[in-house]
Parts: C-alpha cells; structure tokens; sequence
C-alpha cells in the first residue's frame, strides 16, 4: 500500500512538473518574443525570413519610445490614477467590507449582491453619462475623475474580495478590543484591520493592476496630455499609418515592468494573503 | 471589586427568544458560573453583561452603577475567551498592557503592571513573543495576564478551558482558582462542563432554553437538583431515574417499580401528597453498596465498566437500567443476580409531569 | 434591539475639547447601532453618485429614439422599437451566438487551465513558486499589450507562431489565422484565454488552502482515487470561490469588447462579431444610441439571467 | 416618459442630478488665448509635421496658444461624440472628410461660411477643395492638407515581366494575376479586406458605374453593377487567387508589411505611407507608383482633406487664426517635408518639390481627376459596419456576391433611413 501510494505520487508529481513547465513556457514565451522584438531593428521585424535574434541589438525603440510617447508624463498620470483609485477603494471600500464581514444587519445579501449588479451594466454605455457626471462635477479630464470612474467597477470587487479576510479574522477579537477599552472604529484600526493586512494588500495589488491596465474608461475621460494614462499612450503609438512594430514591443515592455517590479515586491505577502483569507463566500 | 445584579435581562433575535427574564444576584468576591449545554444562553448574557449585545430589556447593575447604557470600554470589567482572542500582531507585552495602553496609563506604570502580572501567571519569559509563537496554554496564561492586568470590577470568563488539552486544563482549573483567591475579584464564568463549575464556582446558575433552571451553591446544586434536568446535567456518570409509584408500606414509604420494591427510609422530602402516585425517584451512581440496607434494589449485572478507581456496573432492573459506582475490587459477572443497598437519605424524588423536585 | 444607544445617552463629555474632539465623537458613533450603516454610507454613495445615473440613462435610452447623426427625431419615446428590430436583427442573433460560444469556450478553458494550474502549483513542489509567478504574469499584461503582442506573433507574414510550426510540420504554410472564419474565432478565444486564465488560477490556489487536509486522508482511507477527490471534494468544497470567479469573469467576456476590438473587429465576416462589439459599434460609428441601449440593456439582462441561474443552480447560496 | 432627449436635456438632466460647474479643462492665460487642437496624427512624421507647423504658429502668432491633443483614430468618433455630448468640445478639431456628415448632424460644427469668404487666401484653393466640408451652401472647415488615393507597384518585377503600370482595372487584373506565383509565396495584389478597407469596396463599386450618392442627391445603389463590382474585386482572391489569402484581416500594417517584404506586388494606399514603403524599397528601382486605375464606367481616385473645423464658440477667433495657418505655404511646404502628405492649397501644390519628382507624379495627375468621397450622415458607419463585414464574407466563402450585394444595399437603406 505504502509503495503505491509513494508510486502514485511519484506519478503525480511529475505530471504536475509538466503541466507547470508547460503553461510557464506558454505563459512567458510571448513576453520573451517582445522582449526580443524591442530590441530588433525594423528590418529583422518585418522581413520574409523570420529572425529569431536581432542581427543588430539596437536599443532605439526604447529611445524613440521616450521621445515620442512622453512616457514620463503618461507613466506619472497613470501612477497618479492608480494611486488614487487604491486610496478611495481604501477607504470607502476597507469599511464597508468590514461592515459586510462583521454585522448581521437587514438587508445586508441584497446590498451585497446589488454591489456585484453594478459591475454588470455594460461599460460601452456608461461611457457618456459618466462623461456627463464627470463634467458636472469638474472631473472630466482629471486623474481624479478617472480613479473615480474605476472605482464604480473596483469597489464591488475591492469589496468582495476583502470581506473574504475579514470573515477570517476572528470576531472575538473585537469583543476583547472593546472591552480592554476601544470603541468598535478603535478595534476595527487597531485590531482587525493590522490583522488582515495581507488581505489588504493582496487586495489592493489586484486593484492596482486592473487600474494600472485599463484603456476604454482611460481614453474616454481625459482628453488632454496633462492626465493621460500609459494604455491609452501605448495604444495611440499604433497609428493607422506605420509600423512601430518595435517600439510597440518595448513599450508593452516598459508597460508591464512597474507591474512585475510591484508584484515580485509584495508577491510574498501577497500569496500569504491571499491564503491566509481563503475567501469564504 | 464590586457585586453583580442581573434584573429581568430578556434577549430576543427577532421572534426568537434567547434569554426569559434572568435574575442573578453575585456577592461581592463571588465566583458565579454559569453552566448549560450549548445553546442554553449562557454566552449571550456574559455578552449582555460585558455590553457586547445590547439585551431586550432588565437591568445589569455592576457594583451601584446601571451599566445598561455604558460602553464596554466603560465598564471596568475584563474578559478571557475560549478563543483568548489574543491580538496576534502584538507582543504579549502589549496584548497583556492594551487595555492599560487604551485607558492612557503612563508607560513606566504600564510596565510595572504587566510585569507584575505576568510573575502571577509565570509568564515573564514570554513577554516579547508574538502569540502566533505560544503553546495553548501559554496563551491561556497570556489571555488571564490581559484580564488581570487591569484590576476590573468584574472578570468575565467564556469557556476559557475548552480549547485546552485535558490535564492542561485540570491545572489552569486550579491556577483560576488561586487567582481568584488571592486577587478577591467578582467572576462571571461560562462553561458547559460541570466539574468547573463544581470546582471553581460559589454560586452556579444552571440554564437551559434561557432560563435559569436553579442557582445555589454547588453543594445544593449536586444534593438538591431543583428539577431533572439539573439532576441529569450534574455528575458523572449521570444521576439514574428510576421511574414508580410511592406507597405506603407499614410505618415506611415505598417505591414500587415493576416487581421491585425500594424502601424510602430517612427521605427529607415531603412526599405525603404523592402517595399513589408516579414519580421519579433520582439515585446517583455512588449511592450504591453492595450488600444489604434498609433499601435495597435487585438487577441482572448488564456491563461492568473497570475505570481504575471504581468499577461502573449497569444493573437492568425490571426493564431499566441502572448505574451504580462501586469499588474497585466489586467485578461480578455478567448475567448475575446482583442486590445493592442505596443511602436512600441521597436520594431526591421528582415530579414526572413536572420534572420538578417534589 | 430597542435598546440600541441614543446619541443622548452618550456620557457627558469630560472637557470642551472632548465635547468637539472628532476622534472620540467618531468612537461614541461606532457604538451606536447604526454604525454599520454608516460604514457602508460612503461606498453606497460613490457607487450610486457613479453608476446610478448612467445606468438609468442606459435604460431611458433604449426606450428612445436617438440617432446623433438624425438629430430631426431625437427624444421621442419609442417604447419597444428598438427590441422589435432587434428580434428581426439577424446580426444581433449572429452576435448572441457568438458571444456564447466566445463566453463559454473562454470560461471552460480558462477555469479547467486554470483549475490544473493551481493543482500543480498547490502540490507545493520544489521551483513552485517560481513557476507561480511565471504562470501568473500574463494576468497582469493590459489588454492593449496582450492583443497587440499576439497580433504580431501571429502575423500571417511576420508571426512568429507560424514560422515555429511550419518549422516543427505542424503547418504546411504560414496561417492567416484571423482571415479564416474556422479559425479566427477559436484563435481569439486561446488569447483570450492564455490573458485571462491565471485568474481563476489565483482564485482557486486561495480556495484550496482553506479545504482541510484531513478531508483528503479520510479519502484515501476510503480508497477515493484522484478524480473521485476531485469531484466529491475539491470542486464541492470550492463551489463558492469558482461561482464568484465565474460570475466576475463572465461579466467581463460579456462588456468588454477590448481583446476583440484589436484582434478582429467582429471579422472576418462577422465571424467573431459579438453583443459588445455590436453595441460599440452601433454607439459610435452609428450613433444609434437608442438601439445600442437596447442591446446593452440586453446583455446587462442576460448577464443578470446568468448570475441568477447559476447560483440557484450551483447552490452557492445555500452556505 | 416624456423627456426630449436632445443634447441640452442630456446636459439639463446631468446638471440637475449633479451641481453644474461647466469649466473646460484648459484655461486661459492671462495674456494668451488658449486653445485646443484635437487631431488623429500618430507616427513619428506626423507628429514632427505638427510640431513644425505649431514651432511656426507660436513664433506669428504669440498671443495664441495652441495645445494639440492626440486621439487614436479608431476612437476618434468615440471621443467626439462624448465631448459634444457631454459639452466639453475642442476649440478646433481635425476632420476627415468622411465624418464631416456625421459630426455637422450632432451638431459638432460651427458654420465658417463668413469667415472664409473674408480670408485673403481663399483664392489659393480650388472650390472643390471645400465640397465635402460645405453642405447648404455653408461652409464648416478649411482643408489642411490633402489624402491622395494612389498605388504602388513592383517596378523591377514588373519590368522583368514587360509589364507597365496599369491604367485601367482589366491591365490591373491581369497584372496581377501573371505576377501572382504560389510557389514563391509572391502574390498580384495585397487586398486590404481588414480594417480600413471598407473605401476601396466603394471605389470599385463606383468604377463600375453605380455611384453611391447621385448628382442629384439621391442615395441608392444598383444591384447588378453592386454585383459585379464585388464579383470583379473579391474575385481577384476567391477566382484568379491573386491575392494572399490573409486578405480577410489584413489592415493597414499587413498590407504595407505584406508589399514590404516582396509578398505582393502592387497595393492600394494613398501618398502619406511613401516614407514607410521608401524606408524598405529603392524609389523608382524597385518600386513606382501610380495613380489609381481607370473602371469600366468610370475612374475613382479620392482625394480626401483633413479639414480643421472650429468646433466650440469660444475663443473661436483664436482658433480661426490658426485654422487659416494651415493655408500659409510657409506651414504646407513645411509639414509636406515632415510628412509627404499633400497641400489642400492649390498654390502650395504647384511647389517644384512636388512637380520635380518623378514618384509624385501619379499623386499630382490625381489631384487633378480625383473626387471626394460620397458623404452623407451614416456614410462610414455603413462603409465600416456593413460593406467591410459583407466584402470579408465573399472573402471567406460565406456569401456569394449577390448575398453580399443585397447585405450593403439593406444595410444602406437603413443607414440613411
């Protein structure tokens, strides 16, 4: 039995192995291919025999790249952005998880299921009303707006993801707060919340990187340089009339290094969170 | 240090009602468990009483203050939980000094107390480890160091031994109660294992369905149960009922269960008004001899259970059965015929209708 | 409950400082029985401030006749015009179709991927945490550098994919594979899902965690094989999290017409031309908002259909 | 449910749910005029092109300060929409001739009529030059420069076959299908059946004699010569097996790219991709150009503008000092430079810049025969929604020509119903 059962896993563990090796490849393969093609010149791009290796390691696309895209300005906006739909997802959305997570009160699976609701009205629409209420309000074209504008589709999910943290946190510990001499908000900030902190920042990372991406709402609601975000910077280097095949490459490159750089930072804690939570329902 | 009135505290969620009208009155240094199967309301009033629920309605007095509208924070009590709910990204130095921390106590003042109690509890030596690194009853030790640090009118205990292994759990019995006797502090301890509340508790309240069923001493507890349901909750192996009619044979009073006859002889019980009629007629296990007395009860031997100290033996008497704790060299075989004596002075009648004590 | 704490109960104030001091006026408030609500007040407020009107409008529009570039008719109340036209629409019927068969594709493959990767990765071998972060990375690619990545490497010219099979036999010729109705769909959906199935991969390495080791010990006593663990444990046990993930990944296959709109465009042929990429269209090239109301209230509808049926039917909610 | 659903109660029901505070994003400085200036320009020339033409605005004209804002051109009708809907417009917006219907029905345009009668350039444009941006006798924009519809072709495989460049769509067909050889992987024609080839469909449809929008005015189509323009245009792929058969999804970036690296022999395109062919390919050695071919009815060649349109009332004298810029030769020869797209001026044309080369020359002779696009509100929404959708499926093999004849003519009926 004992011999199967080292035999099976044997088995197991190998297949696993593959499987992994397998989608890891699958996975970064593509990255690679970018990564090389943002070193290639043009010819070695666009050319009737493929070149798997740039004959001439150029690194002018990088250097076209931040001429031409303002990338800095694009990269700043897009941190701005980020930061600021992180922050009101924070706040807003860190107590009304907590509230989800800790009370029973009426109505509280219909208020819950009616923050997944708004996620379900189709974006291509909100788009001009959102410009109404955005002008309205003196948000059009302002990294605020915009993170306001994220927030209406990254609050239901901020919120649902962390109520699964909290619920892991137990409640006594809140009894025990408020009886050694904190009010309910004392516990909450003292206790619960340094406790969930991992959840927090798993939470957030999801966050920030769907904000970090988006492109439809982006483009939408700024219209000048001075709030821009990166996406929308990268996507306009597509011009209907060239082929920056190169310098799109080293952009999508550029794109995505803030966010590995990010997640290999908080990956530990992350991971950590996010199995601390194991996310009841 | 201070006393404990409960008046008419009532609890309901929504229709359905937790707590009925609870009245607890606790002396001053009194150590009042309160004991019942899960479900029997017991958390919920230490909750009421710490001001972590809200009640439906009754007053909760602790010392001369009506603490009714006062937050926890407010009320100067402290509290232990099964979970000891130990603030896991502190120190045990700053989960003992929290509460002191939140009420602003000088540090250096601060310090003096946790270090005081943490040689209470012998626990020095863990003052600068995060909880996530104690054993069970490290904590244990830690969550008491948190409650006694704040010298409170009122220790609070929820089911702080539960979690505890079993010979742990037999030696923190023992640190509470020397806690208790040195500090003189008022205790509000809820478990569901009666030999806790034998042990520890001056005063037990015995609940179910959210109502107190008796509160007395543990002595009267055990000797007098108020009704069956104490009489079955309490003692281990559990008090036997043997279910008959009473009658009045010659100058003594007679159970008459089936073929069998139990003599009654010494009863403090007033039974005059049940005579003809059914009762219970509760005997605890240790109430059995071998041998002849004035009342004796004959069975076939059913099971012999050897525990070391005693030996269980389950009579079958007339259709029932019976257990009976004798002494360690008394094993007979199974399928004999076997007559044992009880101390019918022990014995406690109730009311089958009722399930009240006669 | 009809005892919760009045703000007039509150202790009186120790000094005139504490009286106004916002810190202790927030802690007396969190002692009310209200403070749940008011935790919640802050969020409720953005997201209606923010999706309540423009939802509405949606709606409103869809009953109104409103052409940009018709400006003569516009306003009126059509009532259900647009929906009649859209039952006689014959390339909204072709949009529907296809968006199931884009949705439903893309989520089998993404969450049985996805599921396998967090099998492996849970089985915590030696490297595993690396090849986590390798496997994870293409999550966190916008759409904008995923669909345009892929768009290069599966150039019918300059691709890179058809140079390697045709190079290991697998192809006889470069492939156009977005010019083929046979494969353009079948193509969008492996990028899709090669972007999106780390997600459930994430979800499901969390959900694993928290099932109890003893669960699958009492198994192999029982003499349970791996499948029969997975199906009478794993997957029950992690019915909530795969309902949420689902739920959330659909929404985002049903709105999003990001991936599409640079891979194909709904083409060739309106092959892949699905209910989004419709509405965007008929919004902004058309501009017939009304009628691209309408189907947005459709999908919104249907999404809604689908978020019901399916946590009646997977009985999520009876935990 | 009563409300009038125009743009002001759009604006009236947003400003009544919300505090209105209608601030534009931009404003002024205390000294300059400010305006804004949206456009589609993307690639590095066009950017350089721009920025030449604004280095030479800022130095005439310092008391005006213009601030451009790029917007990818696959969104470009997006983003205006929103702006005009939501009330916060470009001062000057870049308009292709295209969408100018569309934008003057939701009322995007304000009318220039007045001003560019009292503009002392005037004379240097042709009046055709403003028909696609007048309508009623008004007038909306001032062209900026010109899209010249054109094609290039394999002239060292050309002349290796003895062939010239063709003048007429049979020379063309039969160009294409001799030059076509599977086995080297060297195809006739790169048929642009993706993205942004919806044009071309219409061209052909027109070279056969079925014109989209009658001189009179009418809108309608003729079934059979629809018929046999598709047959004819798709039938280069599906018959003579000229074209490389990724036609289906091939944009812009396959054509060139598929012309670039010796795939195709001759492609459709207009003059502002020269720089991007002559970057890979010898001018005049390896490849020519030529003016689009003649049809069996007729010969279609468009000349596109980019008009500069003022589209906000503020500021609007600000942003015609820079709208008439555009006419200085000076700003022409400058961003022709940077650029190679064409001058809408007629005296900016006539520059020996452009007369003197030779590779120009079909782009010159074009200017003079070449026609704008039919125009009329719906006109690219149904050139890209329901034309490129029906050429893609004769493509493909899902429709014959007469099922796809029929598709762009419902689908015509209903964009301008």
């Amino acid at each position: 039995m004992a011999q199967t059962r080292t035999g099976s896993n044997l088995i197991w563990n190998i297949l696993s192995y593959a499987v992994l090796i397998v989608l890891a490849l699958l996975s970064i393969g593509p990255l690679l291919w970018m990564l090389l093609t943002s070193f290639k010149v043009d010819d070695d791009i666009v050319t009737r025999t493929m070149v798997y290796f740039p004959t001439r390691f150029t690194l002018e696309n990088y250097i076209k790249l931040w001429n031409q895209s303002g990338y800095p300005v694009l990269v700043i906006n897009s941190l701005v952005t980020t930061t600021l739909t992180v922050a009101i997802c924070l706040f807003t959305g860190t107590i009304a998880s907590y509230a989800f997570s800790r009370f029973n009160f009426p109505g509280r699976t219909p208020l819950m299921l009616g923050y997944l609701v708004v996620r379900m009205f189709p974006a291509v629409l909100m788009i001009i009303p959102l410009f109404i209420v955005m002008r309205n309000l003196g948000l059009f074209d302002t990294s605020l707006g915009l993170a306001v504008a994220y927030t209406s589709f990254l609050l239901p999910l901020f919120v649902w993801m962390l109520k699964g943290f909290f619920d892991a946190a137990p409640k006594e510990l809140e009894s025990a707060a408020r009886i050694d001499g904190s009010t309910r908000i004392g516990a909450m900030f003292r206790i619960v919340i340094p406790i969930a902190r991992n959840g927090l920042v798993a939470t957030c990372v999801f966050v920030a990187i769907a904000a970090w991406n988006e492109y439809l709402f982006a483009l939408m609601l700024t219209s000048s340089t001075g709030s821009r975000t990166w996406p929308v910077g990268l996507q306009l280097m597509v011009g209907e009339f060239q082929l920056p095949w190169g310098m799109l490459a080293a952009g999508g490159i550029i794109s995505i290094l803030p966010v590995i750089v990010l997640f290999a930072l908080v990956q530990r804690v992350m991971v950590a969170g996010i199995t601390a939570g194991a996310v009841k329902g | 240090m201070a006393t404990l009135s409960i008046k008419g505290v009532r609890k309901s969620f929504g229709a359905v009602e937790v707590l009925k009208t609870i009245d607890i009155e606790l002396e001053d240094g009194g150590f009042l468990v309160l004991l019942g199967p899960s479900g029997c309301g017991k958390s919920t009033l230490l909750s009421i009483i710490a001001g972590l629920e809200p009640s439906s309605g009754g007053d909760v007095i602790i010392g001369e203050r009506n603490v009714n509208d006062v937050h926890p924070k407010d009320r100067n009590i402290a509290m232990v939980f099964q979970s000891y709910a130990l603030y896991p990204t502190m120190p045990v130095r700053r989960n003992i000094g929290f509460g002191l921390e939140m009420r602003k106590v000088p540090a250096a003042e601060r310090d003096a107390a946790v270090q005081r109690a943490a040689e209470l509890l012998q626990i020095e030596h863990l003052l600068d480890r995060k909880p996530g690194q104690l054993s069970g009853g490290q904590r244990q030790r830690v969550a008491m160091g948190r409650a006694i640090v704040r010298d409170p009118d009122l220790f609070l205990f929820d089911e702080p031994l539960s979690n505890l292994d079993a010979k742990l759990r037999v030696e923190m019995r023992t640190e509470i109660k020397r806690l208790h006797d040195r500090l003189g502090t008022s205790i509000v301890y809820v478990t569901h294992d009666q030999i806790e509340a034998m042990t520890l508790g001056t005063k037990v309240a015995v609940m179910k369905g959210g109502v107190i069923q008796q509160i007395a001493d543990p002595q009267t507890i055990y000797e007098k149960p108020a009704n069956m349901f104490v009489a079955g909750f309490i003692g281990s192996p559990t008090m036997n009922f043997l279910s008959g009619t009473l009658e009045r044979s010659g100058g003594t009073i007679v159970l008459r269960h089936g073929e069998a006859l139990l003599a009654l002889p010494g009863l403090e019980q007033d039974v005059g008004a049940h005579i003809g009629k059914s009762v219970v007629a509760g005997i605890r296990p240790e109430t059995f001899h071998p041998g002849e007395g004035q009342g004796t009860l004959t069975g076939t031997v059913d099971v012999v259970e050897p525990t070391g100290p005693d030996t269980m033996v389950i009579l079958s008497i007339g259709g029932q059965l019976l257990t009976a704790r004798l002494g360690s060299r008394d094993r007979p075989k199974l399928g004999d015929t076997m007559t044992l004596a009880v101390d019918t002075a022990a014995i406690n009648l109730f009311d089958p209708d009722t399930g009240d004590r006669i | 409950m009809s005892r919760g704490r009045a703000m007039a109960a509150l202790p009186p104030p120790r000094s005139t400082w504490d009286a106004i001091n916002p810190l202790r006026l927030l802690g007396e408030l969190s002692e009310t029985r209200y403070w749940m609500y008011l935790l919640l007040l802050p969020s409720a407020l953005l997201i209606t401030a923010i999706v309540l009107f423009p939802t509405v409008y949606g709606f409103q529009l869809s009953f109104t006749e409103m052409r940009l570039n018709r400006p003569a008719g516009n306003g009126a109340f059509v009532g259900l015009k647009h929906y009649q036209r859209m039952l006689a629409d014959p390339i909204f019927w072709l949009s529907l179709r296809n968006t199931a068969v884009w949705v439903t594709f893309s989520i089998v493959i993404e969450f049985v991927v996805g599921l396998v990767a967090a099998l492996a990765l849970n089985r915590n071998l030696p490297g595993g945490k690396i090849l986590a972060v390798l496997i994870l990375v293409p999550y966190f690619l916008p759409n904008v550098v995923a669909g345009n990545m892929w768009a290069l490497m599966l150039d019918s010219r300059v691709g890179v994919i058809n140079d390697i099979l045709v190079r290991i036999g697998l192809l006889h010729e470069y492939k156009a594979w977005f010019a083929d109705p046979n494969t353009a769909m079948a193509t969008a959906i492996f990028v899709e899902a090669w972007h999106s199935f780390p997600f459930f991969t994430l979800l499901i390495m969390a959900g694993l965690k928290g099932i109890p080791a003893d669960l699958y010990k009492a198994a192999d006593i029982d003499g349970a094989g791996a499948f029969a663990q997975l199906r009478l444990i794993t997957l029950p046990m992690l019915r909530t999290i795969i309902a949420a993930a689902v739920i959330l990944r659909v929404i985002g296959l049903v709105n999003s017409p990001d991936l599409l709109l640079i891979l194909t465009q709904g083409g060739p042929g309106r092959s892949t031309q699905v209910l989004s990429l419709y509405a965007f269209q008929n919004a902004y090239s058309d501009f017939n908002f009304g009628y691209a109301g309408a189907l947005s209230v459709v999908m919104f509808v249907l999404l809604m259909l689908f978020a019901w049926a399916y946590i009646r039917l997977s009985k999520v909610n009876q935990d | 449910m009563t409300a009038k659903f125009d743009r002001r109660s759009v604006l009236k029901l947003g400003g009544g749910m919300l505090a209105a505070s209608a601030l534009l994003p931009h404003q002024a400085f205390a000294q300059q005029t400010a305006i804004n200036y949206w456009h589609t320009f993307t690639s590095q020339s066009e950017a350089a092109g721009l920025q030449a033409v604004l280095d030479l605005f800022k130095a005439a004209h310092p008391d005006v300060a213009v601030t451009p804002e790029n917007i990818p051109n696959p969104e470009f009708m997006a983003k205006i929409t929103a702006a005009v809907v939501g009330g916060s417009r470009p001062n000057v917006t870049m308009v292709s001739s295209e969408r100018f219907e569309d934008l003057l029905a939701m009322g995007a345009l304000s009318d220039m009529t007045d001003r560019i009668a009292g503009w002392e350039r005037r004379g240097d444009f042709d009046d055709k030059r403003f028909a696609s941006i007048t309508k009623d006798g008004k007038s909306y924009g001032v062209p900026g420069f010109t899209f010249v519809d054109w094609g290039y072709y394999r002239k060292d495989w050309f002349d290796e076959a003895g062939l010239a460049a063709p003048t007429t769509y049979d020379e063309f067909r039969d160009a294409a299908i001799k030059l076509t050889d599977a086995s080297k992987g060297r195809f006739g024609f790169g048929l642009r059946g993706g993205p942004g080839g919806q044009n071309f469909v219409v061209n052909v449809i027109e070279a056969f004699g079925s014109p989209v929008k009658k001189e009179d005015g009418t809108i309608g189509l003729d079934r059979d010569i629809v018929v046999k323009a598709l047959d004819w245009y798709a039938g280069l792929l599906v018959k003579d097996k000229a074209v490389p058969p990724s036609a289906a999804n091939d944009g812009f970036q396959q054509v060139i790219s598929g012309f670039q690296t010796g795939q195709t022999a001759m492609i459709w395109h207009h003059t502002g991709s020269y720089q991007d062919i002559a970057s890979k390919l010898k001018p005049g050695v390896e490849f020519g150009t030529f003016a689009m071919p003649a049809g069996p009815a007729t010969r279609v060649a468009r000349l596109a503008y980019a008009y500069n349109c003022i589209t906000n009332d503020e500021n609007a004298d600000a942003a015609w000092e820079w709208i008439k810029f555009w006419g200085e030769p000076d700003a022409a020869v400058a961003f022709l430079e940077k650029t190679g797209y064409m001058p809408a001026s007629t005296v900016a044309a006539q520059d020996q810049r452009i007369v003197g080369n030779p590779m120009y020359k079909a782009a010159a002779d074009t200017l003079g025969f070449g026609i704008p696009q039919p125009s009329f509100p719906g006109a690219a929404g149904w050139a890209q929604n329901t034309v490129l959708p029906a050429l893609q499926q004769i493509l493909i093999g899902q429709a014959t020509p007469d099922q796809a004849a029929d598709q762009i003519i419902e689908g015509l009926a209903a964009a301008i119903a």
